[in-house]
C-alpha cells in the first residue's frame, strides 16, 4: 500500500451555530457536535473505536468518552497548529486505511469570542515550549506579539516583492463575507460587506486592517471516518479521501518563519500541494471549488499560487473584483464563508463545507463539485486534502 | 450501580478484520538513541533530544536527511518545528501528536507505524526529552502560588480535598487492590527489588551500583500511605529517540530490525486522569486489559509467547495490575506472581523491566522501556534474556494506555 | 477538626462551569446534590454536559442521602508529595454513596490510623473560606 | 521618533534558557553576538542548540558587526500591550552575517522606514535587567 487514496471516507459531519457566546461550556458543544455527526452517518457512540483532537482543545478524550458514555478505544491522537484541520482528517484516514480502527471521530470545538473556556491543553504547567519560547525570546520584548503582526510581516515582503499594493488584499474578505452571508449558520449570515467597507476598515498593523484578520466564534465541529466498505452502508454519501498530506519545512515557525532565504510565500503549502494532486492524480484544472485558511486574508492569495492555481505573484490579480473566486466563477473559494465570512473554528469549518460541496447541500453550491480542495495551516506547518465523491 | 455499564464494560466494539490490520510486520524500529540520564543534564530539552535523535541515526546508519516524519508527545515542550530547525531535516511529510503523558509512548510508536504502513512517510523518529529532575517536577503538586482556580473542572474534584499529586492518585487505587486481594506491601516491594536488581545489571542507569533488599524497601520514607519512596520512579534528565521504517527498508540498515507485531491504544469506559474512581471496580487497569485483547487479537498470539516484557512502573502497584490485565495470571493474583521475585527476574517466567525501568534505570516517559524492548530483540540488553523473540512494551497507567508487541 | 490547612496558602479554588454550576452552587448552600438524566434517570458523578448512557443532554439535580462508605482511602505523610495548603498527615477518601455514585473527599473527624476501607460515613460540610464551602465526611453509626 | 514605553506596565522580559544564554549575555554586556558553528563556520539565529547544516553541537557566540538592512517591517496602530504606547513599529532585520532578527528602529517615523534601509545596532536599556538591540539609520 503506498498511500491512502481511496481508503478513507468522510460519512459524518456536524457543526454547531457561529456565535459570539455559546453559553456552555466547549466539552458541551463537543458532545453534541459528535452525536450529530454520528447521527449524520446513523452511528452511535459505541461505533466509535477512535477520536482525533487538536492538541489545544479543551476537550480531552476522557472527557468526551466518559460523558458520551462511549466504549473502548484504539486510536487516538492529536495535531496542533494552523495544519490540524486537514491533519486531523488525515490522520483519521490513516487510521481506518490501516485497519487500526473502523469509526474515527474528528472533532474541534473552540469558545474563541466569548473565551469560557473549561481547560487549557495539558502542556500549560508554567514550562515554555520551544516556540514560546522563541516568541517570547526573539519577538514580544520588541513589541511583536500578536499574530496580526507576526504575519503583517510576511505580507509587506510579500508586497514588497511583487508590487502590490494593501488595498487590493480586499477582495477576499469581500468574497468571503459574500458566501457567508448566504450561510445561515454563519456569523455574517445576511451581513455582505462590499469593497469601500474593506478599504474603511480599521487599520490594525500596517499594511493589514481588521477585515484581513478571522472572526472570532464559539462553535464546534466533527466529522466521522470509516472506510469505504463501510461507508456503503451508513446513511449518507460517502465523500472519499483522494488525497492527503502535511508538510513541515526547513525554518517553519507558526507565522513567523522569518528566518529562512525567502519569507514572501508559503513553501510547506506547496509541498502540500504537490503531495495531494500527486496521490489523487489530478491537478489544479479539476478542482470544481476550494477551502483555503483564510484566518488571514493576504494568505490567499499566496496559497492559490503555492497550489498552483495561478503563478507566483498572480494570487493577488486572480482574486481581484472577485469574479473568479465568488460562486459562479471558475474557482468559488470559501464558500461557507470560511474564517472572515463564517467563522473561526481553527479551520474545521473549510473541511465540513468541502463534504458538503461534495453531498450538494452547502448554501453556496457548486455545480457538479466532484472534486474539493481543502488547505489548512497558512504561515506554518501545513496541510491539506483532496476530497472527492467518486471513489 | 450504572447497571448497564457493567455489561458494557469489556465490551469490545466491532473491530477492523484482522487481514486489514496493515501494521504487522510491516513496520520495524531500526534505530535507538539515548542521552545520558542524571539528574541535572545542564542543558536544554531540546538539545537533548537533538542528541538522542542524532545517536538514533547513526544506530540505525541512516542520515538525518533521511528523516521524514516526527512524532511527539503532546506533553513534550521541543516542537517538531526546532527539531527541524535545529538538526537540519529538510522536510517532513507527516508530524503528530500523543497525549496523556506516558500514556503516549507506545501511541508514538502505533502513529509512526500508521504513517508507515499508509505511506505517508518512510523514516519516522519518536521522541522524548524532559529535565524532569531538574525543571518543573511531576511528582510535586502544581504551582499554587500564582493558580487560584483550578486549571480545569477535573481538579476541582481533587485538589481542593488535598489530593494534589501522581503517588496519591495511584496510591488509592493501591489501597482498594490490596483490600480486595489481600495484598501486602511486603509483596509489592519485590517489585521494587526485582527493578533495582536490573538496574545494577545496567551501566546506563541512574541506580547502577546501588542495590535494595526488601529490608531497604520497607524503611524507605512513606510518600503517601500506602506507598513509599521505593513505589514511586526516578525524576529524570535526560532523551531518548527511536527510529521505524518499514520492514522492507529496515532491511538494508545497520541493525536487527524489531519488527512491529502489534500496536495498539487503548481507552476504556469513565476514564478520568489518573484518577478514575467512579468506575465499578478501581482495582483494575480496563485500558490496559483492552490493549492487551488488542495485541492478542491482531497477532494471533496470548502471553505464553511473550519472552521479556518492559511494563510502565511509575509506581509498583501498577506492576501486577498489568500482568494481571495483559493475562500473565489471574485478576488478583499479581502481587503473589511478583513475591520473592524468581518469576519476574532474568531465567523467570516473564522477565519485566530488564533494565532497571523507571524505578531505577530513568523515567523518560516510557521511550527508555521502547528502546530496552528493542535492545532484548537484538541481543544486547545488559540483562539479555536468552533467544528473546516476542517482546512487550506498555505506557502510561491511569490514563489512556497504549502497547506495542515486537518481535525478532 | 482532623484536617489542619496553612494560612497563607490558598487552596486551589474549584473551576465552576456551566457543566458543574448546579453541583458547586449547592454545596455552599450545604446541599451534596448529584446529576441525574432526566431522560434515563442515570445518576452521574463527576457531572458532564451528556448523560453516557443514553446521550441526552437534558440534566436534573437531585439530593443526596449523604450517606455511604469509605470504598479507599489514601494518607499523605510526606510534605513535599502533598498539598502545601494542607499539613500533613492527612486523609484523603473515595466514598461510595448509597446512591450509587462514588465521591473524592477528606474525613472530618478521623485520624489516620483509624480508617478502613468499607467505614459508613455522612457528608458534612466545610466552610474552609468565604468563597470555599467543601463536602466532607464523618463517621456514622450504623 | 523611537519605541515608548508605558513604564506602569512592564513589557515582556526574554527568557534566558541554556541555548539563548550566550546572546542575552552578549546584550547585556552591549554586545550583539550570534551562534556560530565551530565546525564549519554557519552562522545562526535564533540560537539552536545543534547546527542544521554539519550538525555539530559545538558552538561559540561571535561578535556581529551590527551592520545589516530592513528585510520587512509593520506598524501595530493598536498596541497587544499596555506596555508598548501604539502607533510604534517592528522590523525584521538581515544582518550581514546573513541571518534575521527582529527588533525594532529608534530615532525614525513609520513612514520614513523602507525595504533595504541599512541599519546599524545601538543598545537600549529600557528597564533594570533588560537591555534589547535596537536599530538606526545610517548613511
Amino acid at each position: 500500500m503506498n498511500n491512502i487514496k481511496n481508503r478513507a471516507a468522510i460519512v459524518g459531519i456536524s457543526m454547531t451555530k457561529f456565535s459570539k457566546d455559546s453559553e456552555r461550556t466547549e466539552l458541551y458543544l463537543t458532545c453534541q457536535c459528535i452525536k450529530a455527526a454520528l447521527d449524520d452517518a446513523g452511528l452511535t457512540p459505541d461505533d466509535v473505536d477512535g477520536l482525533v483532537k487538536q492538541t489545544d482543545d479543551a476537550s480531552d478524550e476522557h472527557a468526551v468518552t466518559s460523558s458520551m458514555g462511549m466504549g473502548n478505544l484504539t486510536y487516538f491522537g492529536e495535531s496542533r497548529w494552523g495544519a490540524a484541520p486537514s491533519a486531523m482528517a488525515m490522520r483519521a484516514a490513516m487510521g481506518v486505511a490501516t485497519g487500526v480502527a473502523n469509526y474515527i471521530v474528528v472533532y474541534r470545538s473552540v469558545n474563541g469570542a466569548s473565551k469560557r473556556r473549561m481547560t487549557p491543553s495539558m502542556r500549560t504547567s508554567g514550562q515554555m515550549s520551544t516556540s514560546d519560547l522563541l516568541q517570547w525570546t526573539f519577538h514580544a520584548p520588541f513589541g511583536h506579539m500578536s499574530n496580526a503582526g507576526r504575519v503583517a510581516m510576511i505580507v509587506r515582503r510579500y508586497m514588497h516583492e511583487f508590487g502590490i499594493n494593501n488595498d487590493q488584499f480586499g477582495w477576499v474578505p469581500t468574497v468571503c463575507r459574500e458566501h457567508g452571508a448566504r450561510n445561515a449558520n454563519s456569523m455574517f449570515y445576511q451581513k455582505p460587506i462590499a469593497f469601500e467597507d474593506y478599504l474603511k476598515s480599521k487599520m490594525i498593523v500596517e499594511p493589514l486592517r481588521r477585515m484581513d484578520f478571522y472572526e472570532e466564534a464559539d462553535a464546534a465541529a466533527a466529522l466521522v471516518v470509516t472506510t469505504p466498505e463501510r461507508a456503503k452502508d451508513l446513511k449518507q454519501r460517502p465523500v472519499y479521501v483522494l488525497g492527503a498530506a502535511q508538510h513541515m519545512a526547513l525554518e517553519t515557525e507558526e507565522l513567523t518563519s522569518y528566518y529562512r532565504p525567502s519569507i514572501s510565500g508559503l513553501p510547506e503549502m506547496g509541498k502540500v500541494g504537490e503531495k495531494i494532486f500527486a496521490m489523487a492524480g489530478v491537478t489544479p484544472k479539476d478542482i470544481k471549488c476550494v477551502q483555503l485558511d483564510d484566518s488571514y486574508g493576504p494568505f490567499v492569495p499566496m496559497q492559490l499560487e503555492e497550489l498552483g492555481f495561478c503563478n507566483q505573484g498572480e494570487g493577488v490579480d486572480f482574486c481581484n473584483r472577485g469574479d473568479r473566486i465568488r460562486l459562479g466563477g471558475e474557482l468559488p473559494l470559501n464558500t461557507s464563508g470560511g474564517s472572515l465570512g463564517e467563522g473561526h473554528i481553527h479551520g474545521m469549518n473549510h473541511v465540513i463545507e468541502a463534504v458538503r460541496q461534495i453531498r450538494g447541500t452547502s448554501t453556496a453550491q457548486v455545480k457538479d463539485a466532484e472534486l474539493v480542495l481543502v488547505a489548512s495551516g497558512a504561515g506554518g506547518p501545513a496541510s491539506g486534502l483532496i476530497l472527492g465523491g467518486k471513489s | 450501580m450504572y447497571d448497564q455499564y457493567l455489561a458494557r464494560r469489556y465490551r469490545t466494539t466491532v473491530r477492523p478484520r484482522v487481514e486489514d490490520y496493515k501494521i504487522k510486520d510491516n513496520v520495524a524500529i531500526v534505530g535507538i538513541g539515548q542521552t545520558e540520564f542524571s539528574k541535572n543534564s545542564g542543558r536544554s530539552e531540546c538539545q537533548m533530544a537533538c542528541e538522542a535523535i542524532k545517536a538514533a541515526v547513526e544506530d540505525a546508519g541512516l542520515n538525518i536527511e533521511d528523516i521524514d516524519g516526527l512524532v511527539k508527545y503532546a506533553m513534550d515542550y521541543t516542537d517538531e518545528m526546532h527539531i527541524v530547525s535545529a538538526l537540519g531535516i529538510p522536510d517532513l511529510n507527516y508530524f503528530g501528536e500523543c497525549g496523556w503523558g506516558g500514556g503516549a509512548s507506545c501511541a508514538t510508536i502505533l502513529h509512526a507505524a500508521t504513517a508507515i504502513a499508509s505511506g505517508a512517510a518512510n523514516y519516522v523518529v519518536c521522541y522524548r526529552a524532559m529535565n524532569e529532575r531538574s525543571g518543573a517536577r511531576y511528582g510535586r503538586a502544581p504551582g499554587v502560588e500564582q493558580i487560584m482556580i483550578a486549571p480545569n473542572d477535573h481538579y476541582g474534584y481533587l485538589m481542593p480535598f488535598g489530593l494534589a499529586t501522581p503517588p496519591s492518585w495511584v496510591a488509592m487505587f493501591a489501597t482498594r487492590y490490596m483490600y480486595e486481594f489481600g495484598a501486602t506491601v511486603e509483596q509489592l516491594g519485590w517489585v521494587s527489588v526485582v527493578c533495582r536488581e536490573y538496574a545494577c545489571m545496567n551501566p546506563k542507569a541512574m541506580f547502577y551500583g546501588r542495590p535494595i533488599t526488601l529490608q531497604d524497601y520497607m524503611e524507605s520514607r512513606m510518600i503517601v500511605e500506602p506507598l513509599r519512596l521505593y513505589d514511586c520512579c526516578l525524576d529524570t534528565d535526560g532523551a531518548v529517540a527511536v527510529i521505524l521504517t518499514s520492514a522492507e527498508r529496515a532491511k538494508a540498515l545497520k541493525q536487527r530490525p524489531a519488527y512491529i507485531l502489534g500496536a495498539t491504544q487503548g481507552i476504556a469506559t469513565q476514564g478520568e486522569m489518573m484518577t478514575s474512581y467512579y468506575r465499578p471496580m478501581i482495582s483494575i487497569l480496563p485500558e490496559s486489559w483492552y490493549a492487551g485483547q488488542e495485541l492478542w487479537r491482531v497477532t494471533g498470539l496470548s502471553p505464553k509467547d511473550v519472552d521479556v516484557a518492559q511494563l510502565y512502573d511509575a509506581f509498583t502497584p501498577l506492576i501486577p495490575m498489568q500482568l494481571e490485565e495483559y493475562g500473565f495470571c489471574g485478576v488478583g493474583e499479581g502481587v503473589a506472581f511478583c513475591e520473592g521475585g524468581d518469576r519476574i527476574r532474568l531465567g523467570g517466567e516473564i522477565p519485566c523491566n530488564t533494565s532497571g525501568g523507571h524505578l531505577s534505570e530513568a523515567y523518560i516517559h516510557g521511550m527508555n522501556l521502547i528502546a530496552e524492548a528493542v535492545r532484548q530483540i537484538r541481543g544486547t540488553s545488559t540483562a539479555q534474556v536468552e533467544d528473546a523473540e516476542i517482546s512487550l512494551v506498555t505506557g502510561g497507567l491511569g490514563v489512556p494506555t497504549s502497547a506495542v508487541l515486537l518481535r525478532r | 477538626m482532623v484536617m489542619e490547612y496553612n494560612p497563607g496558602i490558598q487552596l486551589l479554588r474549584p473551576r465552576v462551569d456551566f457543566d458543574n454550576q448546579g453541583y458547586w452552587d449547592g454545596i455552599k448552600q450545604h446541599k451534596l446534590i448529584f446529576q441525574k438524566c432526566k431522560y434515563c434517570g442515570l445518576l452521574i458523578h463527576r457531572p458532564r454536559p451528556m448523560c453516557p448512557r443514553c446521550n441526552s443532554m437534558d440534566m436534573e439535580w437531585v439530593p443526596s442521602m449523604g450517606k455511604g462508605t469509605v470504598y479507599s482511602w489514601v494518607n499523605f505523610v510526606y510534605a513535599n508529595a502533598a498539598y502545601p495548603g494542607i499539613k500533613v498527615p492527612y486523609l484523603v477518601v473515595v466514598v461510595e454513596m448509597l446512591d450509587g455514585v462514588r465521591i473524592v473527599s477528606n474525613m472530618y473527624d478521623v485520624p489516620p490510623d483509624e480508617i478502613y476501607v468499607g467505614m459508613p460515613v455522612e457528608v458534612v460540610f466545610d466552610d474552609i473560606a468565604d468563597d470555599l464551602t467543601l463536602p466532607k465526611f464523618k463517621r456514622r453509626e450504623v | 521618533m523611537s519605541m515608548v514605553y508605558d513604564t506602569e506596565h512592564p513589557v515582556p522580559i526574554p527568557p534566558i534558557i541554556w541555548d539563548n544564554m550566550g546572546y542575552w549575555e552578549g546584550i547585556n554586556r552591549h554586545e550583539l553576538v550570534f551562534q556560530r558553528c565551530k565546525e564549519c563556520g554557519t552562522w545562526r539565529h535564533p540560537p539552536r542548540p545543534v547546527c542544521p547544516k554539519c550538525r555539530s553541537f559545538e558552538k561559540e557566540w561571535t561578535p556581529s558587526t551590527g551592520k545589516g538592512a530592513v528585510y520587512s517591517w509593520v506598524t501595530y496602530q493598536e498596541s497587544p500591550h499596555p506596555g508598548f504606547k501604539a502607533p510604534y513599529s517592528v522590523v525584521l532585520l538581515e544582518m550581514e552575517e546573513g541571518v534575521r532578527l527582529v527588533s525594532n528602529m529608534v530615532d525614525i517615523k513609520p513612514e520614513e522606514i523602507s525595504i533595504g534601509m541599512p541599519v546599524e545596532v545601538v543598545f537600549e536599556d529600557i528597564a533594570e535587567g533588560l537591555t534589547l538591540p535596537k536599530f538606526r539609520k545610517v548613511g
